[in-house]
């Protein structure tokens, strides 16, 4: 396990050392400059402000101070706020972003889960084709569309939630409901197809031969058996989240990474986007390392076997 | 302000059985990038540093220059270069009194290339004496000396400034949070916090900012300062911001009640609201253009093909059907309800008025024909750069379909690219046309005539034209202090551009809208630099 | 039926999997035994003993950790040119299991059949291709009506009969049976096992039949080896194997197979094998030795020695 | 001999894409207190089935019970609602499976999964039910119980988890246990190994067993009472000895002399031609009928009854009808039918 | 036995040709020719490929179907709603320009405009024809879909049959490969791409190329792996098949299947993904129009005029569920464990 761990670890840093070089040789060709109102200035006063950024060195040099500069894990400071650490800004916007996704995952995989093994269990009837239906228009409706309903006429004409903000668990519920539509729709599909698998298989029959009631059968058996390959997904489902709750958090005003890191890309300001990738990449590798784990936990066959292959 | 707090609890109490409750709600579209009055470059920042600092004046609901910090009027000096000020007893938050070293201090900190401040060498160079050789001598990595600068503090409360030469409008240039004090002590105590959290900051406007949490926080709060000069006035207790850049939202949470006061709504909103009173409307300063670029396109240098584009898109169907926002078509340079004439108190635009080759299609189609003939082609391929917002793209798809009706011949490729890059490619001049707009930073028509200048740093078009150069050289020195001749001079340079050279083709003019509760009372905005005012505002 | 003349040699075969990770699998461990032109081999032993290993092993599909595959004189696990490896191809081929999973689902029967042919040229025109394909068929009991149709039309039997109407088509001298009726019916095991012996005598193939069904193994083999975690302890002639085992794993091997007579299994009793017996030490040189004329064990010198005496 | 359980008329078909299979074509058999009936046929010929019908595991959306009644102790259990059903299964009746490596659930520690039936069926607390399920463990023969109980389903060997299973089906002492080729998948020392486990325990709890497979071999050792089924039918049943030594189906016939004894030399096996029926269009007459090299007409137009050969033996072949002519099995079969007679002879 | 008496002559043998029960009665049918057929039971996925037919057919012949083009501005005709001919006499149905203030109040915008013309579903704030924009933005996107969907097959069929055949240490090095391009988040690789490239059809579809091969890779090389060691691919080894000839004749035709599926759910996502590119403002280039910039556009109008985004929402969803329930069902069809 520990060998598996080390291992692990050393792909995640090699991922991470190649995201951020990407990243950073990508800030070199994209066009424009990190300075907003660069219209307004003199070629003189830019000339002063590349240089104070350090723009002005060469690109290996610039290469070799960032790189330096990540291991001792300063991510620089941002152009568009003035002398804002990067890490500063990550970690004030995380929270809010943080909680959110972890709510729809929460949410989504949950309702999405019960609504897949419903369906399952009822294959082919109308509870079946609803969920589906369901499901299909969850992955097939933009998050934005059903942000800007769900606002207008959960928010606006019912006045059952406030319509934006981050300020308390009220706050939250609109935009986790919009965010949750795709796990949700997501987890129903993928817990359906594979309870339907399950419930063929050998030992839900031995269970059923053992007397065990549906209920017991659909959630004590099947359903753990079929969330393994669910996990597979859920991964990349949390990262879809995050980039699904950038356009949440520009509708309901929430004061989030997804927000800022579109807007430091629409500004060119270097520092945020490479932080804010990197940070991403890193929270998707962990995420994927979870995701393994998990399937440790989920799945005993793998856990002993001392990690997946 | 300590007690300040407790005090507001008191009113609070007092205030539900007598009048209304002193506090609104207000949106804003990004949170706070700085509250460091040297280092600031956005609207944001500038709005909120103007509510809870001042400078030595600052504008009034009318737009008028009112006095802030300075005591009465300044001296001049009669060739009109030396300023001298006399400063109020006001206070910053921390108790210590404001003096003209404060003054002294924040310039020289805006102009000190060390700092890179985005803003003071703008606002400075060519104003302030001695501010560009500061700026060139460290762009040239040369030696340079903060103390040339042309700001002197006389004593405690006499400050002076020496200007490079007469600026009719420094009094409300002086409105500008770049010259705002800051107290050199607090600064340097404070170091590399100075400005990160509400608690970094030193106030001396009407007004502090509590529960800011920094650049990344989306909420934040005015509190009534009651240790400024002029509290009296001050009748808001307490304004609370949020971040909501969807405009729809806005709308939303205005709505539910959730906000007293949207930000400025995107045009696809504003139709929503037709004739409903708590839509507040006025007409911004910014003009958005076509520049056309003379330097890549050999079409472009042919005056008859850009007067052809000029004259041939319908602007009035694209204000009215299009933005449907209460913006204006633009046959000019200069905005509308800009700036008045000291003397006359005309505005500017009385002079040239609205119809600088106004849209029309037969003369644009002869205009055409004449500059294909010149050309020896029928022909002209055109590229369009443009932002990458909807609205930018919505004008430039009508833009290019108005121009592709009306000149058979033409051919335009639209590119749509981030802000950014837009402006990079403006720095490289590579583009044909391009969809850009100006506002203003202080209250005159140079402002927007400067950018015209031959090799003038925002020319970037390749225009030029030596009467033109001429009429502003003149506004700028020899005619500094008359205005009623600098005005003509400036009017007459604005037909030359537009009517003779089209060297740009205007569109329209802004409009700003955004929705404003019945319950607020004297709501203010302004037209340049810090947006809004809440010094005079109260709840009904 | 069988001849004196060695077809193939096995020496000391060997066939690791994984080597040098934690998971190395002895699939085969040093086995050697010979077969004869025109016998039958049977080869026996529990699930996972590697005795598909052996046959691919032999038939090339895993190249040998260590060892000879001898075939007509050749190594066949020598470096070959491109030319002889399509020989050796010819020569010998294998039957397998499973006989949904051995032919392709997406291929018609006439094609399957053919594949061997194409590859080969063994035909020069359609019509010859498709003269051979449907002769094969006959050989194996179909008919030409099923030729344009897919594996999934036949049943378990049919398809098993066609994967070895495809091993003829080439015109082997050796095919490898690996278990090819354990995935079959009793009532059409018979046929296939019936096709196999016939298509012997009248083209004089030699089997390598693996299977653990022991009975079946002992109708169809002359000789029949067992083999034990990777090594094969015991070769014999088919009756004699059932008769005298020698080796304790043989004995309970076949005690441990019930047969279809009420009677004998109400006797039978079963022994176990504990494989400690042998209670080998060290410098035990544990061999495959001949106890009898053409009956080997694997044994050490002491057993060699007992067993000798024993059976007499 | 009390019955325990009793088919009557069996009818089940599957909706399926291509159709209406009738997979169970009238099946009548009885089960005694403490016998083995061994079910014996091809593939396909529905004795898995007929056994899940029993236990009412047939998939609810495509099957279809069109007649028939299946009565335990009394009582019809394709009548017995959901809730009933469950209170059957796993006490009553209980079932094994063909494949250990699937029959267990992957996730669910060893002991979970045997003290399951025993906490709902016997109402024995938790702690009560573990030392149960220990015992037995070491009932079917598993080393080290306690050790054992917290481990999952893939750190045992083939023939444990097997073992595991039938502690599973025995752990209420069910009055029928029915077990679908339990051994198929495993190795024949492991088989024999289980076979004689699965003695023992019947001996010990008194359990009836239907025990299906096709493996004649395994029919001979454990069967008291062997059916052999033919394209959704029971073609005869009857005693093993009977069925073995005194078959009178020319299927059976097929089935017995298509594997070699020990003793079968080089003679060529009887091999029985074609492919089974198809059972989306059964044939009129009898099933076996294209396959039967002594079919007569009439087989190709009625279903054969089920005729008597003794009080115990029936067998559902024309040829058994006393108008039709005799018949020589193949001399395999006669084989056994001399070896029938010296059995009878010596008891 | 009550029956009556069998004829005697009932007992004579019958003329039994083994042969004949070899025969096979069903008529023969290849895999496709019997996955058509379960498909073809799944009324759901034959309706949905009907709709996408049509959706199709409309995507290309739609835009001809009106005098207007799609680019084509009238700035005194934007904004109104859909009326059709003949339907907007029928009152419940929404083809007769009425529109609702938020007030409530109804008004016609067709007659408030004093406008003539038939705009069947209405205009757009520049005073385009939807229908023809719907029709076009449909084009698009099915265009992106498929063009990504095209892709991402090449690649992800290639590269994941490589690594699974050849297998080894290359399988090793290029698994690491996917492992961390699968540690970099999509949509980062996606906005760098596209604001790095010039933004348009082309940039998105390669965006969306980079990271999308890789789901389509590691299916393949997993499939390959199986089919790899499947005896059939074994026994054409052994009669010396090279191993060209196993891939194009055993394993490709074998991973079809999955391929087909595979792409059936890439299709939607691309759709999605573009719309989703749209929102955050790096989508496609005026004035073309895919279905997500129509509901971009409609959305911010949606309080106004909801039937600009209403009905572009509809196309879109109704290609979403009809891909995806011809997904489900070739999956069912074509997945060899549903076969009986
Ligand atoms: N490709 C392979 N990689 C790793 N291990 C393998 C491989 N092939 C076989 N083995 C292992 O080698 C051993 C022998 O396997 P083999 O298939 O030869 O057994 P077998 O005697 O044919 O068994 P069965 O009767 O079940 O077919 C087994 O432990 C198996 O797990
Ligand atoms: N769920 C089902 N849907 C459709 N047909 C089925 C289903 N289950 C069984 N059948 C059909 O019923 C018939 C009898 O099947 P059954 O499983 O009882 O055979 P079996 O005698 O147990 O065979 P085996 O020895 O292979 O286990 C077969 O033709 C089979 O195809
Ligand atoms: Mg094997
Ligand atoms: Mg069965």
């Amino acid at each position: 396990m520990a060998k598996y761990l080390t291992q692990r670890f050393v792909y995640m840093v090699i991922t991470l050392f190649l995201i951020a070089s990407l990243t950073f040789f990508l800030m070199k060709i994209i066009p424009g400059t990190p300075f907003s109102n660069a219209s307004k200035l003199s070629e003189a006063q830019l000339s002063i402000m590349i240089d104070k950024y350090g723009l002005d060195e060469p690109v290996p040099v610039q290469y070799a101070n960032y790189l330096l500069n990540l291991l001792k894990g300063d991510l620089g400071v941002s152009f568009q706020f003035n002398n804002v650490g990067v890490t500063d800004i990550i970690v004030n916007s995380m929270g809010p972003s943080a909680t959110l996704g972890a709510l729809a995952i929460l949410f989504g995989t949950f309702f999405g889960i019960i609504l897949g093994v419903i369906s399952a269990l009822k294959q082919n009837t109308w509870v079946d084709y609803s969920s589906t239906f369901i499901a299909v228009l969850g992955k097939s409706i933009p998050s934005f569309v059903f942000a800007g309903l769900l606002q207008y006429y959960v928010g606006v004409k019912l006045g059952w939630f406030p319509v934006a903000f981050w300020r308390g668990p009220e706050y939250m519920v609109l935009p986790t409901i919009a965010l949750a539509m795709f796990p949700l729709a997501t987890a129903s599909r993928f817990v359906r197809t594979e309870m339907i698998e399950v419930m063929e298989s050998d030992y839900i029959t031995l269970a059923k031969a053992k007397g065990a009631s549906w209920f017991e059968i659909a959630f004590k058996h099947a359903l753990r058996n079929a969330l393994i390959p669910v996990v597979t997904v859920l991964g990349p489902l949390v990262v879809s989240l995050m980039t699904g709750s950038l356009v949440i958090e520009k509708i309901f005003g929430i004061p989030g990474i997804g927000e800022q890191f579109v807007k430091s890309i629409t500004i060119n300001d270097y520092p945020v986007i490479m932080g804010t990738t990197l940070l991403f990449a890193a929270l998707f590798v962990v995420v994927i390392l979870i995701v393994d784990l998990l399937y440790g936990v989920i799945d005993p066959r793998i856990r002993l076997a001392g990690g997946k292959k | 302000a300590c007690g300040g707090g407790d005090d507001a609890g008191k009113d609070k109490e007092g205030a539900d059985k007598t009048a209304a409750v002193q506090e609104l709600k207000m949106l804003e579209s990004t949170a706070i990038p700085s509250m460091d009055s040297v280092m600031a470059q956005d609207t944001v920042s500038f709005t909120t540093l103007n509510n809870v600092n001042e400078g030595l004046y600052r504008l009034d609901p009318n737009q008028e220059v009112v006095e802030g910090v300075a005591d009465g009027e300044p001296t001049i000096s009669e060739d009109g270069t030396v300023y001298t000020f006399k400063l109020k007893d006001a206070k910053w938050s921390n108790g210590e009194p404001v003096t003209a070293n404060d003054f002294v201090y924040a310039w020289q900190r805006a102009i000190d290339p060390e700092n890179a401040s985005p803003y003071g060498p703008y606002m400075m160079d060519g104003k302030i004496k001695g501010a560009a050789e500061i700026t060139a001598a460290a762009a040239e990595k040369k030696e340079y000396d903060l103390n040339t600068l042309g700001v002197k503090a006389v004593d405690d409360k006499t400050l002076e400034v020496t200007l490079e030469r007469p600026i009719p409008y420094f009094k409300s240039l002086m409105a500008f949070p770049t010259f705002y004090p800051q107290n050199q002590k607090f600064v340097e105590e404070q170091g590399e916090n100075f400005g990160l959290k509400a608690e970094n900051v030193l106030y001396n406007g009407p007004f502090v900012l509590t529960e800011w949490d920094g650049s990344t926080d989306e909420e934040w709060v005015y509190a009534k300062n009651t240790e400024y000069w002029d509290a009296d006035t001050v009748k808001l207790e307490k304004l609370t911001w949020n971040v909501l850049k969807e405009s729809q939202a806005a709308a939303n949470a205005f709505e539910t009640g959730e906000v007293d006061i949207t930000g400025k709504l995107s045009s696809d909103v504003v139709p929503q609201y037709t004739g409903d009173e708590r839509l507040l409307n006025w007409l911004e300063p910014t003009i958005f253009w076509l520049k056309m670029n003379q330097k890549n396109n050999p079409a472009l240098k042919n005056v008859n093909i850009r007067k052809a584009i000029a004259q041939a898109i319908n602007k009035q169907d694209f204000v009215d059907g299009v933005l449907a926002n209460g913006s204006i078509v633009a046959n000019y340079a200069v905005p509308n309800e800009f700036v008045k004439n000291e003397e006359t108190g005309e505005d500017f635009r009385a002079i040239n008025g609205n119809e600088l080759l106004p849209y029309n299609v037969d003369e644009a189609k002869k205009a055409w024909e004449a500059g294909l003939a010149e050309l020896g082609t029928d022909t002209v391929e055109v590229r369009y750069l443009g932002d990458d917002t909807e609205s930018a793209k919505k004008a430039a798809e009508y833009v290019k379909n108005q121009l592709e009706t009306n000149l058979p011949g033409i051919k335009v490729t639209v590119e749509s690219v981030p802000f950014s890059v837009r402006l990079d490619r403006e720095n490289a001049q590579d583009y044909d046309l391009q969809m850009a707009g100006w506002g203003p930073d202080y209250l005159d028509p140079m402002t927007f005539s400067d950018l015209w200048l031959t090799g003038g740093g925002n020319n970037k078009m390749d225009y030029s034209n030596e009467k033109y150069d001429q009429l502003v050289k003149e506004a700028q020195t020899t005619l500094a202090q008359s205005p009623v001749e600098r005005y003509e001079a400036l009017a007459e340079a604005e037909r030359i551009l537009i009517e003779e050279d089209a060297a740009i083709a205007p569109l329209y003019q802004r409009s700003s809208n955004l929705l404003v509760s019945e319950k607020v009372e004297n709501f203010t905005y302004h037209l340049v630099g810090p947006e809004y005012s809440f010094k005079w505002t109260s709840v009904k | 039926m069988a001849s004196n003349e060695k077809l193939l040699e096995i020496k000391n075969l060997k066939q690791y999997f994984n080597i040098g990770k934690p998971n190395e699998v002895k699939a085969v461990d040093g086995i050697s035994f010979d077969i004869f032109k025109g016998e039958t081999l049977g080869l026996v032993g529990e699930s996972g003993c590697g005795k598909s290993t052996t046959g691919r092993t032999i038939i090339r599909l895993y190249d040998a950790t260590d060892g000879e595959v001898i075939f007509n004189g050749v190594d066949v696990h020598g470096k070959k040119k491109k030319q002889e490896l399509k020989e050796f191809n010819r020569k010998m081929q294998m039957i397998f299991q499973d006989p949904q999973a051995s032919l392709n689902p997406r291929m018609k029967v006439s094609d399957i059949i053919a594949e061997g042919i194409d590859i080969h040229g063994l035909a020069k025109t359609k019509e010859e291709r498709m003269n051979r394909v449907v002769e094969l068929l006959e050989t194996v009991g179909l008919n030409k009506e099923h030729a344009n149709r897919y594996p999934h039309e036949f049943s378990g039997g049919q398809r098993q009969r066609i994967g070895i109407a495809r091993a003829l088509a080439v015109e082997p001298e050796f095919i490898i049976a690996d278990e090819p009726i354990s995935a079959l019916d009793v009532s059409i095991q018979a046929q296939v096992v019936n096709l196999m012996k016939k298509l012997q005598k009248e083209k004089g193939l030699t089997y390598l039949f693996i299977a653990h069904d022991l009975s079946m193994v002992k109708y169809i083999s002359d000789r029949i080896g067992v083999m034990y975690f990777g090594k094969l302890v015991e070769l014999a002639p088919a009756d004699e194997l059932y008769n005298n085992p020698i080796h304790p794993y043989t004995q309970s091997l076949l005690s441990a197979i019930p047969l279809p007579d009420p009677n004998y299994e109400r006797n039978r009793k079963r022994k176990s094998y504990n494989p400690k017996v042998h209670n080998y030490s060290e410098g035990d040189n544990v061999q495959f030795r001949e106890i009898k004329p053409g009956h080997f064990v694997q044994c050490s010198e002491k057993e060699y020695e007992q067993y000798k005496a024993q059976y007499k | 001999m009390t019955k325990i359980l009793e088919v009557n008329d069996l009818h089940i078909s599957f909706h399926t894409f291509s159709g209406e299979v009738q997979a169970i074509r009238g099946v009548n058999f009885d089960l005694n207190k403490g016998e083995t009936l061994a079910i014996v046929g091809e593939s396909g010929s529905g004795k898995s089935v007929t056994s899940k019908a029993i236990m009412r595991l047939l998939p609810e959306s495509n099957s279809d019970i069109k007649n028939g009644e299946i009565l335990f102790e009394g009582k019809d259990l394709t009548k017995l609602s959901d809730k009933n059903m469950q209170k059957v299964r796993g006490k009553d009746i209980s079932m094994i499976f063909q494949d250990p490596m699937t029959s267990l659930n992957p996730t669910m520690t060893v002991g979970k999964q045997i003290i399951e039936p025993i906490v709902k069926h016997q109402k024995l607390s938790k702690a009560a039910a573990k030392k149960r399920a220990i015992e037995i463990l070491e009932l079917v023969g598993i080393a080290n119980p306690e050790e054992r109980f917290k481990q999952y389903p893939h750190q045992f060997s083939g023939g444990m988890r097997q073992r595991v299973v039938i502690a599973i089906a025995l752990a209420c002492n069910p009055k029928v246990l029915i077990a679908d080729e339990p051994t198929t998948a495993l190795d024949v020392t492991i088989q024999a190994q289980i076979l004689e486990l699965m003695k023992d325990l019947q001996k010990k709890i008194d359990t009836s067993i239907i025990f299906i497979t096709h493996d004649l071999g395994v029919v001979a050792n454990v069967a008291d009472r062997v059916a052999v089924m033919y394209g959704g039918k029971i073609v005869e049943i009857g005693t093993v000895d009977e069925v073995f030594y005194n078959p009178q189906h020319p299927y059976t016939w097929g089935l017995i002399s298509s594997m070699p004894t020990l003793d079968t030399e080089d003679e060529e096996l009887y091999a029985i031609p074609g492919t089974p029926p198809n059972l989306l269009h059964p044939p009129k007459g009898d099933a076996f009928a294209p396959r039967n090299e002594y079919a007569m007409k009439i087989d190709l137009e009625e279903q054969p009854p089920m005729f008597k050969v003794s009080d115990t033996h029936y067998a559902a072949t024309w040829l058994l009808h006393p108008d039709a002519p005799k018949v020589e099995p193949p001399p395999a079969v006669q084989r056994r039918q001399r070896q029938f007679l010296d059995i009878k002879e010596g008891k | 036995m009550s029956q009556e008496k069998i004829a005697k002559e009932m007992f004579l043998p019958a003329e039994v040709d083994a042969t004949k029960s070899e025969e096979i009665s069903k008529p023969s049918l290849n895999y496709w020719q019997d996955a058509w057929l379960r498909v073809k039971k799944n009324k759901g996925a034959i309706v949905s490929m009907v709709i996408l037919v049509l959706l199709t057919i409309m995507a290309l012949v739609g835009p001809l179907l009106t005098n207007y083009g799609i680019d084509q501005q009238n700035i005194k005709h934007n904004n109104l709603p859909p009326r059709i001919p003949v339907l907007e006499k029928v009152s419940w149905l929404p083809f007769d320009g009425d529109l609702t203030r938020k007030n409530g109040d109804v008004y016609n915008a067709y007659e408030m405009k004093n406008v003539d013309n038939y705009y069947w579903l209405g205009t757009d704030s520049l005073g385009r024809d939807i229908f023809t924009r719907l029709w076009k933005g449909t084009q698009v996107s099915l265009y992106i879909a498929f063009l990504a969907a095209a892709i991402d097959m090449v690649i992800g069929v290639l590269y994941g049959a490589i690594s699974g055949f050849v297998g080894g240490k290359t399988d090793n090095f290029m698994q690491r490969i996917t492992e961390i391009l699968v540690g970099i988040p999509n949509l980062i690789v996606v906005i760098l791409m596209i604001i790095v490239m010039d933004p348009g059809i082309l940039s998105i579809t390669i965006a969306l190329t980079i990271t999308g091969w890789v789901g389509m890779a590691r299916v393949i090389r997993a499939q390959v792996l199986k089919l790899k060691s499947q005896e059939y691919v074994l026994a054409a080894r052994t009669l010396g098949l090279s191993n060209g000839k196993i891939i194009s004749k055993h394993l490709v035709p074998n991973l079809a299947g999955v391929i087909i599926i595979n792409t059936m759910f890439t299709i939607p996502n691309a759709i999605f993904f573009e719309a989703f590119l749209s929102f955050i403002g790096l989508g496609l280039q005026p004035p073309l129009a895919s279905l997500g910039t129509l509901i971009d556009d409609g959305f911010k109008v949606l309080q106004l005029y909801p039937y600009q985004m209403i009905i572009p929402a509809i196309v879109i969803s109704l290609i979403m569920i009809c891909f995806n329930m011809v997904a489900d069902g070739l999956r069912d069809a074509l997945d060899p464990k549903m076969r009986d």
